[in-house]
């Protein structure tokens, strides 16, 4: 398992029209790879999270997406993700198709596509219209109370993208705080991609915390503040500003394009992007 | 600051909150969304429910925040909680799991039977609105025990059919809900900025039951898209009183502080 | 929750007949709690436990089962469990029904149990003849692959009983270093009981420790040692002479009688009970 | 003590440890169970395979024990692992995601298409002997990439037919595991104390194909319940050299050191 530069990783796993998740449930979001997929100009990915907000905004927006699975997508505590529902509303830049689930729901596809198994159960969707829209949502009969549950098919990226706190030198990464459904997104993906904070010599992780061996990785890259505006605990704290600075950025397709091309496209990498936009004064 | 001109007016959002807040009892399992929901529980916690336990779907049970959390998942959260856990575990193992007494939900539009649409309005091929989407919503309302709905009374949001299910309450009313094989009790109470809605035995379709003082209900008719009933007897909701009022004050000023400080990155 | 004693926990919430598992693989039997079951003489148990050692030994050979469901029943890296083995091979001291499962099965029933689906579902059993011989194991459809993959019914014991290293004053309990099926066998039952090595102010638990929160647990009970002869991490490591000790006083009827009577009828309490070990030259 | 002494004469437990050990790769990732597999994955891991990855069921994964553990869950496993997971996330991320290269199995009987039987001898309602019974085995004989079973040849123990089959090889042979669906290849050698077993292309029957220095294969065959065929050229398996004999006693004469350290309860 490499330690390659984020640049490397991308270019060598991430294909045009793969099924891509990038995980992370408020906490540790791979923002650094999101833009770096957006750099190198993917297309026609089917963008797979169960929060797809500014990370998926930018990349919906910029034009790498065709299909979303998804179980919320918004601003979280500001409003709309409107990159996203300008593509679903008004098919700008393109039209974006999407499986749409429950929280209940995902969460439940990573776990079967973690265990390899093709479905997952759950009580769920009970009396609404998640079922009659997404034909992906079924059921079975349980073989010894005859109840019906719901399904969900297994949900298994061509490519995960994780960031997290830190790996050590051969590539085992450890993960704290909050955890999404980050480990079942990652051990249900045929290739598993991770940026970190820092890499160590000894990971130093207490008993049964949360560590992925190095051998279910692909690449590990090493990108300080690659979670930035979301967070990295132990690191640095949300960046709430920025979320809503986000609103007003991506209202407006010319100056969400203008902020694109500026901050993503005109900068080599995202140490370069940070630097840019603290030049700029959007970050402290 | 003296605490009696602090007291003296309030928002509807500061009586929204505190009503919720007075609904929830001191050990009640409460699966907290963000917003309203949140700071409610946090009041609740503050004041006369110190051992409720707040759990988010981040994966956070039994936490104590010091400041509100903007996100579902803010550190603030991890910190302080009891235990951490992958939010696969949370939907399967404490939610599905029966272990939740009290979910909030908001949403978009709510009708007379407390189903809630949080997914779109316009058709879903071709949304007028593409809302978030429901999140965990579903299955908060399918097994929570009981669900409290927070929600401002307009013909916008109370409607006489929703654009879409997102996630239910009482279905068709009449027992439709328990018919369906959901675990949980359904909505047991629509805290609007009128006051109370709660579900009709028999009908199960939700009524004015309570109102703030103040308020003429003939108002909160008006502003609901059904012909929503008003019980006989209103009860009247005593206003935010000043220990509440404070305690709230001091919890968003706290956040708002905590919320605005600049993050430095450490690159 | 409160804190009492084992005999209180064991008198206020083990009823005759109900169904039992004392969970804990390897590390963190509890075995003082095993024992105290047998000092109060509870008959016609359902015991539920992966892996039936000692623990379940001690119980079946003292009378207070009437059926075994499991996955693995021996001596670990000695031999057999001559008591169950009896039990089941020639009906002493009584009867004893069993439904076997793999570990794979028991683990996917415990986790139905935990989530409160009626069932668990895995890529199981394929081509042995456990299924023809345990009629619980039963198969579904995948309705997307159509693959038929194996089902095995929610294990919801009436109470599960586990050991933990630590308990805070308001019932919070700490588990560290090999988990098992601790935490979805306590979550699948409908009460769970809890002994602990020891009662701390603060539990100082890492982030993403396993932490049974005091509102999912029935009772705790402080009962140092209640793991031995396994073992507790941090506390005491597992008395392996004792288990080769075992084989020879399980291996006949009488001396297997004579002990129980002596070390746990005749003893008030699980102290009491190392105390007389103790003395008798059966313990360091 | 002289290494050529030391070397001079093995058991034959350790002459199927060592020939396991050697058929394990560096960062081979093995599904260990106790005993024989453990000390042949943990030799592997001292001499040849230092990056090996060893998991145990018990939830321990990367684990790298100084001494070798006496359970499957000894807290040494713990304490040097990678990860120390939950049992169900083995059986169901781990084994079941198909993350395992080689599982190592024992059993009381294995029959000529390397079923096994660790279940029961005689009827299962009236057991003559009954056996601990099949713990993990079921899914490690069907999801590793490839098993390899451990076992010393009797005529008890290959047998014609099993009286229970407890866990899967190639069921009756000519493809038939194939068509079960089973994800993993099955039973690739059977290790014993004459030689290795391996499955033959199409009919997937077990024929010896290596017998250790000094074997006769007459005797494997006689020492067999079934008719075992004999490959025309039978490989001649290395005795164990000094080094491997060396580091197999070493960590053996660790293992009983530590296991026989009285034990202190802190009561």
């Amino acid at each position: 398992m490499p330690i390659v530069t984020l640049r490397e990783a991308i270019e060598a796993h991430v294909r045009d029209g793969d099924a891509v998740a990038l995980e992370g449930f408020t906490h540790l979001i791979p923002f650094a790879a999101g833009q770096e997929i957006i750099r190198q100009g993917r297309r026609r990915l089917h963008l797979i999270r169960m929060t797809p907000d500014l990370v998926y905004d930018q990349m919906v927006g910029a034009g790498c997406a065709r299909a979303l699975t998804f179980s919320w997508g918004g601003n979280p505590g500001v409003g709309s993700a409107h990159r996203i529902r300008e593509a679903i509303e008004a098919g700008w830049p393109q039209p974006l198709e999407v499986c749409e689930h429950s929280h209940a729901g995902m969460a439940a596809g990573y776990v079967a596509g973690a265990a390899r198994l093709p479905f997952g159960v759950l009580r769920g969707y009970l009396g609404t219209d998640l079922a009659r829209h997404n034909p992906a949502i079924r059921s079975v009969e349980c073989p010894y109370t005859g109840e019906r549950l719901a399904t969900v098919p297994a949900l298994n990226p061509d490519v995960t993208i994780l960031h997290a706190q830190k790996a050590d030198r051969s590539g085992n990464v450890l993960i704290s705080g909050i955890l999404g459904a980050q480990k079942e997104a990652g051990l249900a993906a045929r290739k598993l991609l991770v940026t970190v904070e820092e890499v160590v010599e000894d990971l130093a992780a207490p008993m049964n915390a949360v560590v992925l061996p190095h051998w279910v990785i692909t690449a590990v890259a090493c990108v300080p503040g690659g979670a930035w505006p979301s967070y990295a605990r132990g690191y640095y704290p949300r960046d709430n500003a920025f979320y809503i600075a986000w609103d007003e950025i991506s209202r407006d397709r010319q100056r969400f394009t203008d902020w694109i091309a500026r901050y993503v496209h005109g900068t080599p990498d995202f140490a370069g992007f940070l630097a840019r936009l603290r030049a700029d004064g959007g970050l402290a | 600051m003296s605490s009696v001109r602090a007291a003296a007016p309030w928002t509807p959002d500061e009586m929204m909150t505190v009503t919720a807040a007075r609904m929830l009892w001191n050990g009640c399992v409460c699966f907290v969304g963000i917003g309203l929901p949140s700071a409610a529980a946090n009041l609740a916690r503050l004041l006369h429910a110190p051992q409720i336990v707040l759990i988010y779907e981040s994966g956070t049970i039994g936490t104590r925040p010091e400041v509100l959390p903007l996100s579902i998942g803010d550190g603030e959260l991890a910190d302080t909680a009891a235990a951490v856990v992958p939010l696969p575990e949370i939907f399967a193992y404490w939610l599905q799991g029966g272990r939740i007494d009290v979910g909030f939900l908001g949403a978009a539009q709510v009708d007379r039977f407390g189903n809630l649409n949080s997914t779109v309005i316009g058709p879903y091929a071709r949304p007028k609105v593409r809302l978030p989407g429901a999140g965990g919503a579903p299955e908060i309302a399918a097994h929570a025990r009981q669900v409290f709905v927070v929600l401002k009374q307009s013909a916008r949001s109370f409607v006489p059919k929703l654009d879409f299910v997102s996630s239910a309450g009482f279905l068709d009313g009449g027992g439709a809900r328990g018919r369906s094989g959901a675990p949980g009790a359904g909505p047991q109470a629509i805290i609007t900025d009128y006051g109370v809605l709660r579900p009709q035995p028999g009908t199960e379709e939700f009524a004015l039951v309570a109102r703030y003082e103040g308020v003429d209900p003939a108002d909160a008719v008006r502003a609901t898209g059904w012909p929503l009933a008003v019980a006989e007897r209103l009860e009247v909701i005593a206003p935010p009183t000043t220990v509440e009022l404070e305690a709230l004050r001091a919890l968003h000023a706290r956040t708002q502080t905590a919320h605005s400080r600049p993050v430095e990155l450490p690159v």
